[in-house]
């Protein structure tokens, strides 16, 4: 992939959270919590890896957080699948 | 202006002229005997020409360490004028040796800001490919994205001359919070788009597994659980080399960088990382070509760097055991013994100097009682031993040859600048 | 933690040279089956200058330590003697 | 800063490698211009500013200058690190005009390093063919 092909994904949320924090308050413009703004497909299964015995684990919002292979509770969350451009300096 | 003559004559002209006329008596003398007084402005003599080319290195200090050949330092009389002819004869280099990586060549007859002109464009001037950019698709080793992505820059690359020298400059957007270069850079000009002229494609993909029989004909697991300790037994692909990059060649560049002309690291067996079972590298780096003053990793040497010739006088006769021990002053093969008589073999040895250029000019001797008065050191001003020591991109003589050309396009761009502004003046 | 590519100083190449010299200084180089002193094989390697020397010289390879911390080789590791190093 | 030097060199390199290759560019033709006077200067006594240079040029070419005996005095200035500018300061005797003087300078300068380019060559090339294995010593 080129770097024109390249497009970061847009700033969907808190884009312009940098801006007047009291601004916001008072015109109630842009609510980075609120569950209006936010949004979560709670449906789609996120993999992740057991931090014991390596072994991919599917869970849906909800799940126990579990390997369902060895049971241990610590998972780790999988690299990004986007590309990411560095500088080599 | 005052001028301390070498003989000890101090002389005192007025700065306000140019014509310093030298008194008149004197200038009706022109033969110097012994004991005459001799005219303050003739030109130097070649004994005078030789001692003011050298730096003398004393016990605790250094003297005449500014060079003389300023026309009017000695007066009028002394032509030490800019002369294309004389610079030529008298300009030399010797070549000590000239290895792809590390070549070493002695500049006669040249000042200083010249050779350290040649010595800065090389650092920071001679453009050089090099990786700027690294596209990163996966990377679950432990060697972080940032890390990889410094490291991964400051491989040298090489590949064929000729298409090193047809690549051409692209332009990089600054950094975005660095807003003063960011003015400057839209002032100047549209940014550069990737194109086979000016950005070069390569490919590091690496996957570490575990050996195994079916396709490495030894079991890495069941190794490992016997005891194997060695990760390239046991493991496939577990360390990544500067070798292991794939060039993809761009439009034109299948022509000028094919076969043994492909863009390649100097250095094959460069470790980049360590991987284990699982980890994996995957990124795509796009190179450009830039200057050492922009980063390091363009700089197409590792040292460039010069030193002066040192000299070494022996002004009395050095015999016997002393003579040994004057020896052991210097680096081995500085001063050789001979004996003092030549008719004689047997005779008490004496110190001679062999190969002042092997000297490093550390004063040793200056510190014995017994060579005092009898030895005296110093350094040629106008004799540059030049050391350039190529990371492998260039061959080091071209970039000798190299930085000598840029310092001319630099003086020919200034010219037609100069043209230019007393047009519009 | 890895072998800098770099020398610091001077900016030679010695990311190349780092596993010949561990080579070098730890397994047998003569008749007697006696490992290189360090400076030999730092001068064998061609690194001649003492920035480049103190790279090799100093240099701690904490990466090995950290390898071990792999998911995929718990149980060799857990195993005991074979996987630690 | 870097990051500005950087790409800024490299534009003006680009003529320099054009020449240095013999090639066409197109970047050559519109060259902009990096040689400025500075205020309060007469024909006899100037400083220029030189965009974008450094000790490299600025000292080499007070070399040469100072070697012409027109000139009373040839002296170079960075007046700031962060900033890529090289001032260069020219007097000269007898009414002689600065810019003939750093004309020739810079034609000096040159000839110089066609000299040191010639004279790099012929003793290479001599070296070389007499080392026994070529060029490997």
């Amino acid at each position: 992939m080129s770097r024109e092909q390249y497009n970061p994904a847009p700033l969907s949320q808190g884009g312009n959270a940098g801006g007047s924090s009291s601004q916001q308050q008072t015109t109630g413009g842009f609510n980075i919590t609120g569950a209006s703004n936010t949004f979560e497909d709670t449906s789609r299964p996120v993999s992740y890896l057991c931090g014991d015995c390596d072994t991919k684990v599917l869970l849906k919002g909800g799940d126990a957080i579990r390997c369902k292979e060895c049971g241990y509770r610590v998972l780790y969350k999988e690299r990004t699948n986007r590309m990411i451009q560095f500088e080599a300096r | 202006m005052v001028v301390r003559r070498s003989n000890g004559d101090v002389v005192e002209s007025f700065g306000s002229s140019r014509e310093v006329t030298a008194p008149e008596h004197e200038i009706t003398m022109t033969m110097n005997g012994p004991h005459q007084p001799t005219n303050p402005w003739a030109p130097l003599t070649p004994e005078q020409q030789e001692a003011r080319k050298v730096v003398n290195v004393n016990a605790e200090t250094v003297t005449n360490t500014a060079a003389t050949d300023i026309p009017g330092h000695y007066g009028p009389e002394q032509d030490d004028s800019w002369n294309l002819e004389r610079f030529r004869d008298n300009f030399r280099i010797d070549f000590h040796h000239n290895k792809p990586h590390d070549a070493a060549f002695s500049l006669v007859g040249c000042d200083a800001s010249i050779s350290n002109a040649f010595r800065r464009i090389l650092l920071a001037e001679v453009p050089t490919l090099a990786i700027e950019d690294v596209f990163m698709f996966n990377n679950t080793s432990i060697i972080q994205d940032e890390v990889l992505s410094h490291r991964i820059g400051l491989i040298p690359l090489t590949g064929g001359e000729k298409g090193l020298r047809w690549l051409r400059w692209f332009r990089k957007k600054p950094p975005t919070d660095d807003f003063a270069s960011q003015a400057a850079y839209d002032a100047d000009g549209e940014p550069s788009t990737p194109s086979d002229y000016n950005t070069v494609v390569l490919e590091l993909k690496v996957d570490c597994r575990w050996a195994t029989e079916a396709e490495d004909g030894r079991d890495g697991k069941k190794l490992a659980k016997e005891g194997e300790t060695d990760p390239n037994v046991r493991y496939v692909n577990s360390n990544v080399y500067a070798r292991d990059f794939r060039f993809l060649p761009q439009g034109q560049q299948g022509t000028y960088f094919s076969g043994d002309d492909a863009i390649r690291p100097v250095n094959p067996d460069i470790l980049i990382a360590k991987l284990r079972p699982g980890q994996k590298i995957h990124l795509q780096c796009h190179c450009i070509k830039g200057v050492g003053m922009d980063h390091a990793k363009f700089s197409p040497v590792a040292t460039a760097s010069y030193r002066l010739l040192p000299q070494i006088t022996i002004t009395s006769p050095i015999l016997g055991a002393d003579a040994k021990k004057f020896a052991r002053c210097f680096p081995k093969g500085v001063i050789g013994l001979e004996p003092s008589d030549e008719s004689d073999p047997d005779s008490e040895p004496k110190a001679v100097v062999k190969d002042p250029m092997k000297d490093t000019v550390s004063r040793e001797c200056l510190r014995h009682d017994e060579f005092k008065g009898k030895v005296k050191l110093g350094r040629i001003r106008d004799h540059f031993i030049f050391s350039v020591e190529s990371t492998g991109q260039l061959r080091s003589d071209e970039l000798f040859l190299d930085s000598v050309r840029l310092l001319k396009a630099k003086t020919e761009r200034f010219k037609r600048h100069l043209a230019e502004f007393e047009e519009g003046r | 933690m890895i072998i800098p590519i770099r020398c610091f100083s001077c900016g030679k190449v010695i990311a190349d040279l780092y596993e010949k010299y561990v080579d070098l200084i730890s397994n047998p180089q003569d008749e007697e089956g006696n490992p290189m002193a360090d400076g030999d094989a730092m001068d064998k390697l061609g690194l001649n200058r003492y920035c480049c020397r103190r790279m090799m010289l100093t240099h701690v390879d904490l990466i090995e330590k950290l390898l071990r911390y792999n998911p995929a080789e718990r149980d060799i590791i857990k195993v005991g003697g074979p996987g630690r190093a | 800063m870097s990051q500005q030097n950087g790409d800024v060199e490299m534009e003006d390199d680009m003529a320099g490698g054009a020449e240095q290759n013999g090639t066409e560019n197109e970047d050559f033709l519109k060259e902009e211009q990096r040689l400025r006077l500075l205020p309060n200067s007469t024909t006899t006594a100037a400083s220029f500013a030189f965009d974008k240079e450094d000790h490299t040029l600025g000292n080499a070419l007070r070399y040469v200058i100072m070697k012409n005996p027109d000139v009373e005095f040839c002296g170079y200035s960075i007046p700031h690190p962060s900033e890529a500018v090289m001032n260069l300061r020219i007097q000269t005797w007898d009414g002689v005009s600065v810019y003939e003087v750093l004309r020739k300078g810079l034609e000096d300068l040159a000839d110089l390093c066609d000299v040191v380019e010639d004279k790099f060559i012929a003793a290479r090339d001599d070296f070389d063919a007499s080392q026994p294995n070529g060029e490997a010593s």
